[in-house]
């Protein structure tokens, strides 16, 4: 009978890391209709191109390479028993929870990139992110390997629950990288130096994405706590769910007064990076705040947004389509930053060194990355294919045939 | 013949037509159109942007017509049109210009009767 | 070894508890993109930011103060564990199943008022609405606590399973009283009191939020068995969503004959008002019935809102863009009426007390406050800014700024 | 204490079931948008329309006589407790899970009939197909029962896991009847046999509707495992759910770099297809491969159905507006017979006489139903209400009233 | 030289583009529009609630040509774009109106050899 | 008076708006509208079968201007409509016709003075 119970809680936890995994999963389609609505309509069949291939990408290298390398167990899975040996749950459930936070780091860096760069110099760039890049920091994070040999950042007093830092951020500095060696979309910036907007072409497909984001990321988060079945872990992943919206909220909230406030409307645009931003900030820790911390934490996260991508955009030059490197970047550091405030085992100095680490090594590495790619095989469609949209050189397709350009 | 375009405000389509149709036009054909002109555009936002939109909606009306019916159709539109008595800046324009022939597909007639 | 087993049971009800709260959250996507759908392009970036927007709104006021109000636990939730200490599920996780009802009340009225309502009219109503006025009505139902010292609702045989009279009708109830203040759409009415039909920009997205509010309504539902690590609340749980199911189904085909009986074509948006209709109605009373008597309920409420929409808006002039007080307000109260059919231990006296009840007080302060809000700040766009559509005015930007309007 | 154990089995079992369940129904909405996607915009609001009410007619002719046709149980479930006396979970879940996959069956149809279909002959093929069709089928392969007492397919060395040829070949049958019945859409085909491209309308609800279909394949697939409270049932279902998603990973990597080699562009809709492929591919038998095998069954599935769509297109002249016969017949054909290659329970025999089985009892009586259909009641709109969009006859109203078309 | 504007219905573009094609009209510029005429428009559906479309969607077909062929294009309109041999109502118009002056913008050719 | 119609690439719409604006031009109704030229369409791609665009994404320009502007605003629009120096095929056209009057809708001004 004792065993039966030991079954029942192995099924608990495995089912509950499904769960949550198939809705990071869904944090897939969010990136894509997100993106997709904040491009004009002659690069959209291109990002959801992007989007469809960097998902499939990422969870086949990840499975190839990427987990070994990050975990152990062996290329191509064929050990992965071997790594979850002791864990209270099915090994495939860990490995199927751990693919879909790749696909989401590397979803990070397709928003920014948008309507210019060439689909397979991405999906390059791609194959090695997810396949070393990123489970190379994940090694040193949530695996606690020793940076290469140098120091251990557990040590440290680093901590970095569900990413904000090791997914997000690195995510955004790869996204950096890339937006530097590609430079800004053609007609975005003046010859003064001014910047010009481009909206988006389909604000309910963005909004979509971004609730399906906030939908995506209680198992992003809640997930994280890495099993169900007693009182506490129960109690853990409970908060973490209502930390999580409270946080999304704080960020709404936030984003929306501080807009109306500077410009009298309340464009949407930001409301829904500072729902994003919220999460994003909550999840380096979302465990310990209070609600009201936590929606604190957001809060500051929406604030946050809205002057990043502003500064970002017109003092550094930075075109950045989607506010990626904001949402993520920016705001992923105020998450690191923001768990020793309520989590008394987090060190400021632990979280420094973790976030100076993930951002040189991803910073670093992605932008040789992007300059050999270049060399290689260039990564910018020509002017004439800017002009006339990545949709029909990239797909051969328009992703709004019927309508009127 | 005559061809008369206006320009008008796209919520002032359903009134236009009904004054049409009232002084017996039964033939228009409507574009959806961007105009720029003296009514000043609007600033809109985008994430903290802002930015001038010189091009408003507007909506193209073509009505053939033949010479001795421009003055009631333009009187027609005219107070159709406008925004409210004074008129708006942005109501709109007619122009006219000459129509040398018409033909109807269907029938093959030209001329008048194939308005 | 007992204590682990209970352990698991608190493990097995908090997990059901998180996942039927996300897929309730995830109900704030279809209003969004429902609404988005029923609107014209014009006024869509609008819709989408209020539904945004209100959704964080109703999480931190009801975590600030509308928790405490129904259920106690302290303001801020600084005494949450007290809630549920006696409770099979983590505390927090009751909370987050319950802000997402109040957001869900919170989005009926949005639809209503949608195309001439001041955004931040709105959302100061979203405040007190959902800080006050709802927790209120739910501490009287739900909480057991006596209408101002009168009389308990429950003791007069009063029972509402999920909300379709806490919850549906008390939105419907609140957004009536904001279109009898608001007034009609400019161009909805003609002089001699003839109605104009004004299409929604996007059949697409509508018939999208429709079916994202399906799915989510089997969190609704079925999350509020509030149990399920026995056999019996298991039992009852899938019941509830074999019969949620099951009168969608039976409003869809309801709607769909009917309408093909009046006018000869499947008009899809009556089709869709058929599915929540029939949710609607089932929302009372989702445990008790069979399936065929489940199919039936939500058939009658297919009718129902077929001819309470026409009706509305043609007799009454009632300008309801998306069809919410005829969903949510008169198949809510024919949900509660349905309860007695199959439940022998519901009264038809207890609903139509309990529906009183709701509508009074719902109505009543409602119509008050969006008097005042009237009388103070103005609650309607100008009606030029009406003609040019709210987005601009309102959100600075447009929905699809590439398509010609 | 025993007991309590047991319960608490049956309500992981019951909870898992649901969930699952709930999966698989938005699958409803994936279908929907996928579609709504693929036909051109005068065309959509029908297909919304079609698949709205085909779930419900699914729901409510299952209910009625389906499943009792299929398990027994009695007509509109009365004996419902019976037929799961016996089971780990709760009688109604079990309906609850299997009424989604006779939907599921029936929205592929839909597809592929598009654009010229009359409606309502299509929902009175529904009825049929609901009822009777794909429950005898399934009574045969899922059930064990014997094919009109000839034979035990089960018997022969059959499996069908999660239903590659119960579900997605059978409904590929039912619609190439209905294609062969139906004929090509005007303007398809010109006198000299030569094809023309249609393209579909909306490239982002293409998009979705896959990722919906993407997330919900996870309860399609790891629902079929019909338990979850034991630690084999875990692992299974785990290892179910990363070799769904390796799969789909697969199709979509080979379907990319397929298209890239044949016409020098990625292709959107081929790549969609190759996802849609890859999970239907592993279906049948997503239980025995190793990742590394499921992501080959996948990309075999994608590559399939790229070659499929061209040939059923260009060669037999079949006119299938969203590619659902090769996706889910040919592919569907290809996961059966991929079975025995990681399972060695499995005889090739046994699944090409399960294939044969379904597709002649599908094929046949759906030949039948759709030429008396076409007899009674006719099944197709005229030309001019073809040239004009089965919108306006079928539904009397727009997808997308406001744009110009 | 000339300016033809022929209304036609959508679903005839292509026939009527391979029509002008075949006689060896090389430009043209097409437009979506709305057309009101004697062509009854049909009733829509919108939550049960009844309306009539008058705005039925055709193309326009703007072509400048020079003035010997005016017939020639006509006739090739004509034939193409009649939804059958009688042809039926709303089958569309040609109008034709005097062009003075082209210019290719690419190389700054005017008259004739421009079109 | 004249009516121009320019057809323009639509990523050249800006520069032409601002080189209409520093000639003093202070009216455009612009619209989106479909090209069929010497510029070879492109190939696209539909679930695996390809196909040709003829129809290429242009903007149409209307502006009504008095007889002398005629010259200035055409050699305004050549200048800044060309994709480079030497002009690319598809940069389009402008026509000239000849306008008989013009009415502002606002004021029920007519001729120059309503432009
Ligand atoms: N010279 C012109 N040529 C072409 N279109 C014009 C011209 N002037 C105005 N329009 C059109 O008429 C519309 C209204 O003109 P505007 O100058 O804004 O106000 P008003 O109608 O009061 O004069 C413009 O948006 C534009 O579409
Ligand atoms: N007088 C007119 N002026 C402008 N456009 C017209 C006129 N008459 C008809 N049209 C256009 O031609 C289209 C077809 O005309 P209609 O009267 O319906 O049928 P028919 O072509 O058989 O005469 C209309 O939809 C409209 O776009
Ligand atoms: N004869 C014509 N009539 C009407 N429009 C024309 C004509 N010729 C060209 N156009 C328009 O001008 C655009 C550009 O013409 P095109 O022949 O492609 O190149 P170019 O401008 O270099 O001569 C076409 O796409 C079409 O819209």
């Amino acid at each position: 009978m004792e065993n039966t119970i030991i079954e029942m809680q192995f099924a608990i936890d495995t089912f509950y890391f499904l769960v949550m995994g198939a809705l990071v999963m869904w944090m897939a389609a969010g990136f894509s209709m997100l993106e997709a609505g904040l491009v004009r309509s002659k690069n959209t069949a291109e990002i959801l191109t992007k989007n469809v291939g960097l998902f499939a990408i990422s969870c086949t290298m990840y499975m190839i390479y990427g987990y070994d390398l990050m975990y152990g167990g062996g290329i191509m899975l064929e050990g992965i028993e071997v790594v979850a040996k002791d864990a209270t749950y099915a090994a495939p459930s860990d490995f199927f929870f751990q693919v879909v936070f790749v696909a989401t780091a590397m979803s990070i860096v397709s928003g920014a990139v948008a309507e210019r760069m060439k689909l397979f110099a991405f999906f390059a760039f791609a194959i090695v992110f997810t396949g070393v890049i990123y489970p190379m920091e994940g090694a040193w994070t949530w695996n606690g390997e020793s940076v290469f040999g140098l120091f251990v950042l557990g040590d440290l007093g680093f901590s970095d629950f569900a990413g904000s830092g090791i997914v997000h951020m690195a995510g955004a500095a790869a996204a950096l990288a890339g937006v530097l060696v590609l430079g800004a979309r053609k007609g975005k910036y003046n010859k003064d130096g001014s910047s010009n907007a481009i909206p988006g072409a389909n604000m309910p497909l963005a909004t979509l994405g971004t609730f399906i984001l906030w939908m995506g990321w209680f198992g992003f988060n809640g997930g994280s706590v890495l099993a169900m079945a007693s009182k506490e872990s129960a109690n853990a992943v409970a908060m973490v769910f209502l930390n999580t919206n409270a946080a999304a909220a704080g960020g709404v909230i936030a984003a929306l007064i501080l807009v109306k406030l500077l410009w009298g409307k309340a464009d949407l645009t930001m409301v829904l990076n500072g729902a994003l931003a919220g999460l994003v900030a909550i999840t380096a820790g979302p465990d310990t705040p209070t609600a009201l911390e936590a929606t604190l934490i957001g809060a500051i996260g929406g604030v946050l947004v809205v002057f990043s991508i502003n500064i970002l955009d017109r003092v550094f030059k930075i075109d950045d389509p989607v506010g990626a490197i904001s949402v993520h970047g920016v705001v992923g550091l105020w998450g690191l930053l923001a768990v020793p405030l309520t989590n008394p085992d987090v060190l400021f100095s632990g979280q420094l060194a973790g976030a100076g680490t993930i951002f040189v090594w991803v910073f670093g590495t992605s932008l040789v990355l992007w300059l050999a790619l270049k060399a290689i095989i260039g990564i910018r469609v020509s002017d004439q294919e800017e002009s006339e949209g990545v949709d029909i050189v990239e797909c051969g397709l328009e992703a709004y045939p019927e309508f009127t350009k | 013949m005559k061809m008369l375009t206006a320009i008008i405000k796209p919520f002032k389509l359903d009134d236009v037509r009904d004054a049409l149709s009232e002084i017996g036009i039964s033939g228009i054909t409507a574009t959806e159109v961007k105009g720029f002109g003296r009514q000043k555009g609007h600033t809109e936002l985008y994430r903290g942007a802002e930015y001038t939109i010189d091009f408003l909606p507007k909506v193209k009306l073509e009505i053939a017509i033949s010479a001795d019916q421009v003055d009631a159709v333009i009187s027609a539109i005219s107070s159709s049109a406008k925004s409210d008595d004074e008129g708006k800046i942005g109501d709109g324009k007619i122009f006219v210009s000459n129509l040398e022939e018409v033909v109807r597909i269907r029938t093959g007639e030209t001329g008048s009767v194939a308005l």
